[in-house]
C-alpha cells in the first residue's frame, strides 16, 4: 500500500475498526449498507466511507473483491474466476427462459408496469407460474395498483434483482437501444398485388 | 379468434390440404394452402424452432430478420403470406397453437387488405396501416433484445459468487431485550391493583363466614360427642381431607379461635402424642 | 509481502492461480480440503500447500483468518471480534410477561419490598426467572435483608431502571394520585402488613 495512504488512514481509523468492518461485512450473508454498520460500531459516516475505500483497494488484486450493490456492500468471488470455480458446485444454476426474462426485462425497465401491460408489448399472455417465479424469488413486487376497471397490480423490481444481478441501482441496467419514433415511416407503397 | 376458429382451421387444414378451397376465408378472403415453399429450415427442425417462439411478433420478427429486411419497410403482403405458411405449419404439426397467432394472422389480413383499397384520400396525415404493427414490432424487438443482454449480465449462482465467512468458534449470539414503555408499567400497575381489590373483596367475605361457621361446626362436633359419653375427640377427626388445603386451614383457624375464646381445649397426653380437643369444662377438669 | 516470499511462490504457482484458491475457499459453505482442491484444479499437493501457507500470511493481520479445522480449511472471522460482531446477529427476546411488568411496577413504587410481599400483594408465586431477568437486566438490585425469619431480600430498582425509562429520580414516576390509583394501593399494601 502506498505510503500516504498510510497516513490519512491513521488520522481516521485504528486498524483494528478497518479488521471488524471488514470482518463484518465478511460475516454477514447479506450486503451491508453504511446505516447498518454506522448504527452497530460507534464510527462515524466518513470513517466508514474511508474504510470500506481502504478495503477495496486491498482485494483489488485478490481472487474476491468487495463490491456495492443495491442493498449495501458484500464480498464476492471476482467474475473472471466463475467458469473455473464451476467445478465446485454439483447443481447447475438455474436457467431462465425468454418468456420470462423478456418479463423481467420489461418490469425492470417500465416500472411500474400491470400484467395487461407486458402482455401488450409482448404479443402474449403471461403466465402466472412466470409471474410467481418472480416474486417468489423477490425480484418483482407490488407497487401499488393501477385506477383503471380491475385495480390490476402495478409491479417493479426490487433491491434483491439489483443484487442479483450485481447492479447497484436501476439506472446501471444496459441502456435500452433507444426506438427512434422519430423515424419518418418510409413506407413506401409496395405492390401488393404482386404476390 | 378463439380456439373455435381454430379448431375448424385445423379440421379444414387436415380435410382440405389438397383442395384449392377456402380455408382461411374468415381472414378477408386470403386462401393460402400451399406448403411453404420458402422456409429456410427443414420441417424436423422446424417444430424446435416454432416452440421458440414468444408469440406471434416473435415470429414475424424472425421472418423480418431471416430475408434481411426492414422493419420500417415492411413488405405486408410478403410477410402475411409466409406468416400463415408458419400457421399453417404450426397446425399440422399439432403444436399447441395460442389464440394470439391468430389474432395477429387476422392483423396481418386486415392491413394487407386495407393496403389493397384504392386510395381515396390523398391527404398527407392519413396514417400507413402498417405503422401500428411497425410500433409493436419495434417495441417487443427492444424488450426482446434487453431481455438477451440481461441473460449476458454477470448474476449470482451462474458467474458471482459471494464469500462464506464463518464466526470464530467462541461467538456466542446474544439477545436484545425487549422495550418496555412507563406506560406498560403505569397499566400493569393498574390491572394488579384491579385484580387485588377484586381478590379482597371476596378473601374477606367468604373467609370470615365460613371461619365462624366452622367454629360452629367443630362446637357440635364435640357437644355431640360429649352426649354420646365420649368426651375427648381426635385432633384429626374434625378435619375433612375432601375440602382440600383451603377447608384444613379453615377447621384449623376454627379451631384455634375456640381455644382462644376458651371454648375448647386441647390436651396432648405424651409428646408427639395424639392431640385431643374437649369442650371446656371450666377447670372442672 | 517478504521479498523472498514472492520468490519462492514464482516458482510454485501463478497469482491467479493463488487468486482462485483464494476464492475457491471463500465461496463454498463447507471447509475445503486439501485433497478436494486438488482434484477440482489442476494443482499439486505442493502447490496447494504453498498457497495456503500465503494466504495464510496475507490474511495474518486482516479481521478474518485462514484456518484448518477437523474437515478443512475456511476462513473466519477473528476470534477477538466475535463479541463485537454479535451486535449484527442479536435475536429480539420476545415481550415481557404481565407478571413481570407487575412485579416491576411494585418494586419500582414500594421498595425495599421483599419478594413474599411481591407474592402477598399479586396472590401467586413470582417466578425466579423473572426475579432474575430483572435483576440481570441491571432494574433491580437487592438492597439488603429484611430482619424477619429467613432473611428475605430486598429489592429495589437500580439507577439503569431510571436511565432506560428517562427518570432522573423515582419521584418522576407518574403519580400514583393522578392515576387515581393511590387508594387502592394502600389498600393492597395494608393487606401485606397485616400478616
Amino acid at each position: 500500500m502506498a505510503k500516504h495512504n498510510a497516513e490519512t488512514q491513521a488520522e481516521l481509523y485504528t486498524s483494528a475498526q478497518k479488521a471488524l468492518i471488514e470482518a463484518a461485512i465478511f460475516i454477514t450473508d447479506k450486503p451491508q449498507t453504511l446505516d447498518y454498520l454506522q448504527q452497530h460500531f460507534s464510527l462515524s459516516r466518513k470513517q466508514l466511507k474511508a474504510i470500506i475505500k481502504a478495503l477495496q483497494q486491498d482485494y483489488q488484486h485478490r481472487g474476491i473483491e468487495l463490491v456495492e450493490v443495491a442493498s449495501g456492500f458484500r464480498f464476492q468471488a471476482r467474475a473472471q474466476f466463475s467458469h473455473d470455480l464451476a467445478v465446485l458446485f454439483e447443481e447447475k444454476a438455474p436457467k431462465y427462459s425468454r418468456a420470462l426474462l423478456e418479463t423481467l426485462a420489461l418490469v425492470a425497465y417500465k416500472q411500474p408496469i400491470t400484467r395487461g401491460e407486458i402482455e401488450d408489448i409482448r404479443g402474449v399472455a403471461v403466465s402466472s407460474h412466470i409471474m410467481k417465479t418472480l416474486l417468489e424469488r423477490d425480484w418483482l413486487k407490488i407497487l401499488g395498483h393501477k385506477e383503471v376497471p380491475g385495480r390490476p397490480a402495478l409491479y417493479g423490481t426490487t433491491k434483491a434483482f439489483l443484487d442479483y444481478f450485481n447492479l447497484s441501482s436501476l439506472e446501471q441496467l444496459p441502456e435500452l437501444k433507444t426506438l427512434n419514433m422519430e423515424q419518418k415511416f418510409s413506407l413506401a407503397m409496395e405492390n401488393v398485388t404482386d404476390n | 379468434m378463439t380456439t373455435d376458429t381454430n379448431n375448424t382451421m385445423n379440421k379444414k387444414m387436415q380435410g382440405e390440404m389438397q383442395q384449392q378451397a377456402l380455408p382461411f376465408a374468415f381472414i378477408h378472403g386470403e386462401g393460402i394452402v400451399e406448403k411453404p415453399q420458402d422456409l429456410f429450415i427443414p420441417p424436423d427442425a422446424l417444430e424446435v424452432i416454432l416452440e421458440n417462439f414468444e408469440g406471434p411478433l416473435d415470429l414475424l420478427l424472425y421472418l423480418i430478420r431471416k430475408q434481411k429486411l426492414d422493419i420500417i419497410d415492411l413488405p405486408i403482403a410478403q410477410i402475411t403470406q409466409q406468416y400463415m405458411n408458419y400457421i399453417e405449419l404450426m397446425t399440422d404439426l399439432k403444436l399447441a397453437l395460442a389464440a394470439e397467432y391468430l389474432v395477429m394472422a387476422a392483423i396481418l389480413a386486415e392491413i394487407k387488405s386495407r393496403l389493397l383499397l384504392p386510395k381515396l384520400k390523398t391527404e398527407d396525415d392519413e396514417e400507413d396501416p402498417r405503422a401500428e404493427l411497425v410500433r409493436r414490432l419495434q417495441e417487443y424487438e427492444v424488450i426482446k433484445q434487453a431481455a438477451q443482454t440481461l441473460d449476458q449480465i454477470p448474476r449470482l449462482e451462474r458467474d458471482l459468487h459471494t464469500v462464506n465467512v464463518l464466526f470464530a468458534d467462541n461467538f456466542t449470539q446474544t439477545t436484545t431485550p425487549p422495550e418496555v414503555d412507563l406506560s406498560d408499567l403505569v397499566n400493569a400497575l393498574k390491572g394488579l391493583l384491579k385484580r387485588c381489590e377484586a381478590f379482597e373483596h371476596h378473601h374477606i367475605q367468604g373467609e370470615v363466614l365460613s371461619t365462624r361457621e366452622r367454629m360452629t361446626k367443630v362446637l357440635e362436633q364435640l357437644t355431640a360427642a360429649s352426649q354420646a359419653k365420649q368426651p375427648f375427640v381426635e385432633f384429626s377427626c374434625l378435619f375433612d381431607f375432601k375440602e382440600g388445603k383451603a377447608g384444613v386451614v379453615v377447621t384449623f383457624l376454627a379451631i384455634l379461635e375456640l381455644v382462644k375464646e376458651s371454648l375448647i381445649e386441647c390436651i396432648q397426653s405424651e409428646v408427639l402424642g395424639q392431640i385431643q380437643l374437649t369442650l371446656s369444662t371450666q377447670g372442672d377438669y
